[in-house]
């Protein structure tokens, strides 16, 4: 079973990811700059404003263009990020002892994303809902908004940058460095996991993708 | 102006009338609000209320074109008042300095005894034969002792002295006709009456600051008559911070105007040839004013000095005592025959004038009815233009609605330099010459107007020499010789004179002579320029114009005597010598224009400003003495002038184009102006409302020189048309909706601009509407407009001609 | 003519530069920055004019740098407007040749034709004094129906004069008196 | 002190506008009209009123307003210049995230061109909607443009000795300049002079607003009827933003790094343990 291998992230999910993951990089560093002054000479010319809405409209147009392919995966998706159980507050309560120590005992069985990557689908949306709606008002309605939106347009926009970026290096973190996660980034980058790793991180929707092996997650 | 512009700042009440200073003379403002700071009252009357209005201490709306009525309510009011307190006033002033105690012939009769008109007119109430509209002036004679001098009255009892006859014409102009006529709230007219009439007290100046809206009317110069008068009773003339100051509207207009530019005048005011001057002598006896009484002064008598120095600048060597200084090669008028403007574009309509030459003017957008002038400029055979930018006068063959193949005019349009591309002279409303250099390079190919002039009489000079022509000497013979291209400096000089045997520059029209030995281009600028070591230190040694010394006047009254060069004789107040009392010390001890100072020299002398008359204040020397005006031949100013064309007092009549009849007398409008197009006068059945026309601070006059300012058509880019809230109500007009307004010559679209500002005048219970046209543009340049001139009238003043611009009729739709 | 107008721009006790900056960092306007200083690129060969607008006569001092103006404001000696200028005279330095709508070539329009023609001056005077020899002569009146000599061509109109300067004024009144020129008005009538 | 200040008193403004035109005959910006190159003719249009351009832009730093107000009977015609304030406590100095906008040494708001990345914070931060931006709304590469108190580099007139072109210009002497301390004594004279002569309602604006403006002006009602506001402030969202999102954002972005630094210590060191 040590070379078995089971699809964990078909394609169309796997472009998504990257090339919305990609968006986000570029949008945060371009971003970054209003947070650091010292980096603020790379702005000067308005060239990261233009990366910005480069990478705000892949950022937007994405998602979307999934939403038109697969409307059935995406609400399913969507749905998963709002569906939340006694399950992953175990999970969540557990969690600490895991990622620091090993100590796996009072993890819950996982379906195929767990209660931590739940949690960051389920910010991913929200913070991108909130990045695009005040980023539009700020990118088109500027002269036409009133100040006082605009001034909360602009708060607003800050502090999901904040709860996103920390959020994205966590993700980033989990992803790649994090000791146990060690197929993490492979789920992401051929899409197959081991059937090993499968059992051990995501138990519940192992059992149920054995069950029935034609039907991999979404 | 008698004053200039910093002297407004002397001021204790300033009134500005028919002029909207703040927004047409922004730096005059500037001096109104150094007055201000002292503690001097403003007085705006405009139609609607204007940035002038916003910093007034008193505003009075009046309806246009009735001036005469508004100021002849404030005569009375001052009349009363002096009756009442006459310790208020300087009656000195009064019965010494104005013709107020002069006796008027036994049979004069005024407007009170005659339905509105006075003796001697030859028509009927309401005349319309034109040969009938004028006036036998034979009865506003003064009455004359056995020496041919004025008998007076100094008691001002007589009931044919002046003062009374102004107190039995006036009196019929009370609170209630002013509230009937003009629609000024009683209250609000009283309370002008009362600030203004505080200038009267000795010690006291006020202003009249007015421009065109108080010319542009068929009454025009008797507004200005009225002003007169109000500022002789309050003894406002001659002294600091007093005066009539006209805003003149064009850089140069007062240059312009002073070089004879006028079919009436040639260089300095002196009066055109006629037909009837079969000589210089002829022309000298008809022109040259005469007067009896020793104490006149009577300045005008030096004309046979001036006319001759003129020849002798214009002929040179070609004129000599032979050929009377060479008087036949200039053109005689035909006596009784008018040739001004609107003349002119009859003429033109007329099919009369094959050629016409138009330097920096453009009359098919600032020419009245411009309809019938864009018409008329189809019946030449060539146009020459000159212009710093494309004129609508330039493009009349392809205005909207033509088609240019039926317009067979040739146009040449030449590219003039602007001011500071060349070099020369201009003179202010101040009187005051400023030289002015040459700082950047004009564009492409374009040239000075002095070149332009003068590469063209230098062609003529060849062609006449060459091809000989009807009086061609008149061509070959003129004193021509400035170079090509021309030095602007040797005509400058021409302009000042010079001794014809010396070559010397001469210093002072009192030196110019009659027999030939001086030249002189324009009297009035004798002294200007100079020999240099007589103003060596002037930037250009021996130009005045182009002093730049800030030294104060001897009293500190902000003359600045050696900045720049004021005509005449760099005086900076004319008539200042009303501005001492018999013994030459100054009414107002605060602020003096000039003293006898009995220890200058060896007789006593004058300090201060230069003054108007060197002679000694009466009281010191009676026989040597000479009264304070002398530019006139009586020596006094006049209350009452036999110079005028439709009466010695100005009367009150409508314009032209009226709402209401006259409720002053049974005379409707001006009995002696001419009336050219009797078929397109408006009537208030199918134009009932009132219009005027003005400019704003953003644009100037025809627009050529502003429309095609980026910088100031974004801040005014297209005309518009103010009128009540009341008005727009009534129509159906919100701001900012287009409408147009339509008088019997034509129609216009405008923007609306619907304001508080402008108020219906409720007239003894009557209501008439008045709109107010911005007339900047034309179909021409960068911003184009409809020309609000299209509406205006062509009629003019009865004494200058001047258009009546500034009161019509119109109606007005929503477009 | 050179004017220095720095010296005279300069506001009264307004030593301002090192020493206040030094200055200023010590009374503690903590959060205060030295402007970085760069030479003024608005100078040049100054001379001083007059407005061209109104009848104000309002001083100004035109900065010219190889004959293009690079600036105009108010001339501050001036008595008139102090070195003020309303929002014409703020404007003038649009008159200058770089305004792109100014004519720098002489134009023609034949009679009839529906556009302008591009002309040398050396042909605009000659055909002008044709054409005003020719409209002089066929309407001159030398003597009047009386027998008096009255020398006048009343087949001419000449208008215009207020904007140009007095140099100019006395050269076109002298000009047009000299043909005979009766029709001779101006801005001034109306 | 070296701080300056302008002194603008509407009684004496006769909104001329010639400070409008100087401002961009000095500092060279454009009108808002094509250029001849895009056709000859106009498309600002009339809009019914004196006022114009509409709004103050990245090229007009100074807009007159021009406001009509009628009581008992009386008109009157309120002339306010509309141009940035330079206040002391300046929500777009906030605002800006990069020091583009400072105090420089006269207390006045500059801003540095080449550093402005076009963000546009400053707009809804300014109480007084002064800053413009101009540039390409889709592509967002923008400058942001306001009044610079005469410091324009290569035009600064301020540091040459000069007073503001559009002090220099104004006819009536509606506008004065000089230190800061000498306008507000100057304000006050004004203002007391106003009240002597009957108008009740003169104040000096900007004395303490916003910890003192130095744009002061000498109104003849209350700076309401004049469309200016009462009681100016930074907005609560500016202060936020500089006061507490960037310091919030430094303070979670180095918590984060920190913490995932830790737990890469602790659960390598113990993953070893485990394989060992």
């Amino acid at each position: 079973m040590t070379n078995q291998e089971v699809e964990k992230y078909r394609r169309p999910v796997r472009i998504l990811h990257w090339v919305h993951s990609g968006a986000f990089v570029v949008l945060f560093l371009t971003g970054l700059v209003l947070f650091i002054p010292q980096l603020a000479f790379l702005a000067e010319d308005s060239w990261t404003r233009l990366i910005h809405r480069i990478g705000a409209a892949i950022f937007i147009i994405v998602p979307l263009l999934y939403l038109v392919i697969n409307p059935k995966a995406a609400v399913r998706g969507v749905k998963m990020a709002f569906t939340w159980g006694i399950a992953d507050m175990e999970w969540l309560r557990a969690a600490p002892r895991y990622y620091f120590l090993g100590d796996e005992k009072a993890m819950p069985p996982q379906g195929s994303l767990n209660s931590g990557q739940k949690m960051w689908w389920f910010l991913t949306i929200v913070c991108g809902v909130v990045f695009i709606l005040t980023g539009l008002v700020m990118w088109f309605a500027r002269t036409a908004a009133p100040a006082a939106l605009l001034q909360w347009m602009i708060f607003l926009h800050a502090v999901v940058f904040i709860v996103a970026g920390a959020m994205f290096f966590l993700h980033l973190y989990l992803g790649v460095f994090h000791p146990l996660m060690t197929e993490a980034w492979k789920a992401m980058a051929t899409g197959k996991i081991s059937a090993e790793y499968a059992r051990e991180h995501h138990g519940k929707w192992y059992e149920e993708v054995s069950k029935s092996k034609e039907q991999p997650a979404k | 102006m008698t004053n200039h512009w910093g002297d407004i700042a002397n001021s204790d009440v300033v009134m500005a009338l028919g002029g909207n200073p703040a927004e047409n003379h922004p730096a005059a403002f500037g001096h109104i609000t150094i007055a201000k700071e002292r503690g001097a009252k403003l007085i705006s009357v405009d139609p609607r209320f204007t940035r002038t209005s916003s910093k007034a201490d008193v505003y009075a709306p009046i309806r246009s074109g009735t001036d005469v009525a508004f100021v002849g309510g404030m005569i009375k009011y001052v009349l009363d008042d002096i009756e009442a307190n006459p310790s208020n006033y300087n009656m000195v002033y009064i019965t010494e300095y104005t013709n107020a105690s002069y006796l008027v012939n036994t049979g004069f009769k005024g407007p009170a005894e005659l339905e509105g008109l006075f003796s001697g007119y030859a028509g009927g109430l309401n005349e319309t034969d034109g040969t009938k509209r004028k006036y036998d002036k034979a009865t506003w004679a003064y009455q004359v002792d056995d020496k041919s001098i004025p008998k007076k009255d100094k008691t001002l009892q007589d009931a044919n002295c002046v003062f009374q006859i102004l107190k039995r014409q006036y009196a019929r102009y009370t609170v209630d006709k002013v509230n009937a006529i003009c629609g000024t709230p009683r209250d609000a007219f009283l309370e002008v009456c009362k600030t203004f009439a505080a200038s009267g007290k000795t010690g006291k100046a006020g202003v009249i600051l007015y421009a065109m809206g108080t010319t542009q009317h068929t009454n025009g110069a008797e507004n200005i008559r009225a002003y007169s008068i109000l500022q002789l009773l309050l003894a406002n003339m001659g002294v600091a911070g007093g005066g009539i100051d006209a805003m003149r509207g064009e850089s140069n207009v007062q240059g312009s105007t002073d070089f004879g530019l006028l079919f009436d005048s040639i260089p300095g005011y002196l009066g055109m040839f006629t037909d009837a001057d079969t000589s210089r002598q002829k022309y000298l006896d008809r022109v040259t004013p005469k007067n009896n009484d020793p104490t006149s002064a009577n300045w005008l008598q030096n004309y046979p000095k001036y006319i001759t120095s003129l020849l002798k600048a214009w002929y040179g060597d070609a004129a000599t005592k032979d050929n009377d200084f060479g008087f036949h090669y200039l053109p005689k008028i035909e006596t009784g025959k008018n040739y001004s403007w609107i003349s002119l574009f009859e003429a033109m309509a007329a099919g009369k004038i094959k050629g016409m030459m138009a330097w920096g003017q453009n009359p098919a957008v600032g020419g009245p009815s411009s309809n019938t002038e864009r018409q008329a400029l189809a019946n030449l055979d060539w146009l020459v233009a000159s212009d710093l930018w494309m004129t609508e006068t330039m493009e009349f063959w392809k205005r909207p609605g033509v088609n240019p193949a039926d317009i067979k005019t040739e146009v040449f349009v030449l590219p003039a330099r602007a001011s500071f591309e060349k070099e020369g002279s201009v003179t202010n409303s101040s009187r005051w010459m400023q030289w002015r250099y040459k700082a950047a390079e004009g564009p492409g190919e374009a040239e000075d107007d002095l070149w332009m002039i003068n590469k063209i009489m230098l062609r003529l000079r060849e062609l006449y020499a060459k091809d000989g022509g009807p009086n061609a000497e008149a061509i070959t013979k003129t004193n021509w010789n400035y170079g090509d291209p021309p030095d602007v400096h040797k005509v400058a000089k021409e302009i000042n004179g010079y001794d014809t045997t010396t070559g010397k520059q001469i210093d002072g029209f009192a030196n110019l002579k009659d027999d030939g030995t001086t030249a002189c281009g324009e009297w009035v600028y004798c002294g200007s320029y100079v020999e240099p070591d007589k103003e060596p230190n002037a930037p250009v040694p021996g130009n005045r114009a182009s002093r730049r010394d800030l030294a104060p006047d001897a009293f500190n009254t902000g003359l600045y005597p050696k900045w720049a060069w004021s005509w005449p004789v760099n005086r900076r107040i004319i008539y200042n010598r009303a501005s001492v009392d018999l013994n030459g010390e100054p009414w107002d001890k605060e602020h003096p224009v000039i003293k006898w100072n009995p220890t200058k020299g060896e007789t006593g002398g004058w300090d201060g400003d230069v003054v108007d008359g060197n002679y000694p204040p009466i009281a010191v020397d009676p026989v040597k003495s000479r009264y304070p005006f002398i530019m006139t031949s009586e020596g006094v100013a006049r209350l009452f002038a036999q110079g005028m064309a439709d009466g010695p007092m100005p009367e009150f009549y409508e314009p032209w184009e009226c709402p209401v009849s006259n409720q002053m007398s049974s005379q409707t409008s001006n009995p002696v102006a001419k009336v050219w197009r009797p078929d397109e006068q408006g009537k208030p059945d199918k134009y009932p409302i009132v219009a005027t026309t003005y400019r704003v601070c953003e644009h100037w006059q025809a627009g050529q020189m502003t429309r095609n300012m980026p910088w100031l058509v974004e801040l005014m880019p297209e005309p518009f048309v103010e009128m009540s809230n009341e008005l727009a109500a009534e129509k159906g007009i919100a701001n900012g909706d287009k409408v147009t307004i339509e008088s019997t010559r034509g129609k216009v679209t405008m923007v609306a601009m619907v304001t508080g500002r402008f108020k219906p005048f409720q007239m003894n219970g009557r209501r008439v509407h008045e709109v107010g046209l911005l007339w900047h543009w034309g179909y021409s340049g960068l911003s184009t407009g409809d020309s609000a001139n299209i509406l205006t009238p062509h009629i003019g003043d009865a004494n200058t001609m001047i258009p009546e611009y500034k009161a019509f009729l119109v109606d007005v739709k929503k477009a | 003519m050179e004017l220095s107008r720095r010296d005279f721009l300069r506001v009264s006790g307004a030593g301002i530069g090192g020493v206040l900056l030094f200055k200023a960092m010590g009374d503690g306007v903590a959060m205060a920055t030295p402007i970085k200083r760069i030479p003024l690129t608005r100078s040049g060969q100054e001379t001083a004019t007059i407005c061209p607008y109104d009848g104000s006569g309002c001083g100004f001092i035109v900065t010219a740098r190889d004959g293009k103006v690079v600036n105009i404001e108010g001339d501050p000696e001036h008595p008139v407007n102090r070195g003020a200028g309303c929002a014409k005279g703020a404007a003038l330095r649009q008159i200058s040749a770089d305004n792109p709508w100014r004519l720098n070539k002489v134009l023609y329009r034949p009679a009839g034709s529906g556009q302008f023609e591009e002309k040398t001056w050396d042909w605009a005077i000659t055909e002008i004094a044709d054409r005003i020899k020719k409209a002089r002569d066929a309407g001159f009146i030398e003597k009047d129906s009386k027998g008096n000599t009255v020398n006048r061509t009343e087949t001419i109109a000449n208008i215009g004069g207020a904007a140009l300067d007095n140099e100019e004024c006395y050269l076109l009144a002298k000009f047009a008196r000299s043909l005979g020129i009766v029709y001779l008005e101006h801005q001034a009538r109306l | 002190m070296a701080e300056k200040a302008i002194l603008y008193d509407a009684s004496k403004c006769t909104a001329c506008r010639g400070c409008q035109v100087i401002c961009k005959q000095w500092n060279g910006n454009d009108e808002i009209i094509p250029s001849p190159s895009s056709g000859d003719r106009v498309a600002v249009k009339s809009r019914g009123t004196y006022e114009n351009p509409p709004d103050l832009a990245p090229d007009t730093w100074i807009k007159m307003k021009f406001t009509e107000a009628e009581s008992s009977g009386k008109m009157r015609w309120l002339f306010t210049r509309r141009s940035c304030m330079h206040c002391t406590d300046a929500g777009c100095v906030r605002a800006c995230p990069n020091g583009t906008l400072y105090h420089n040494e006269f207390g006045t708001v500059s801003y540095n061109k080449d550093t402005c990345i076009g963000c546009g914070y400053c707009i809804p931060a300014c109480p007084f909607d002064v800053p413009r931006l101009k540039g390409n709304r889709i592509t967002g590469i923008a400058k942001a443009d306001k009044c610079t108190f005469c410091t324009t580099q290569g035009l600064d007139r301020i540091v040459e000795g000069m007073e503001p072109a559009c002090v220099k210009t104004c006819p009536p002497g509606a506008l004065a300049y000089g230190e800061r301390e000498a306008m507000v004594v100057l304000g006050r004279q004004r203002v007391d002079l106003l009240k002597s002569r009957g108008v009740g309602g003169a104040n000096l604006y900007g004395e303490n607003e916003l910890n003192g403006l130095h744009v002061l002006y000498v109104l003849e009602d209350s700076p309401g009827a004049y469309g200016l506001p009462v009681n100016p402030r930074v907005p609560g969202a500016t202060i936020a933003w500089k006061d507490v999102i960037q310091p919030v954002g430094w303070a979670v972005g180095g918590l984060t790094i920190l913490g995932l630094g830790m737990n890469w210590l602790v659960a390598r060191a113990n993953a070893k343990k485990e394989e060992k």
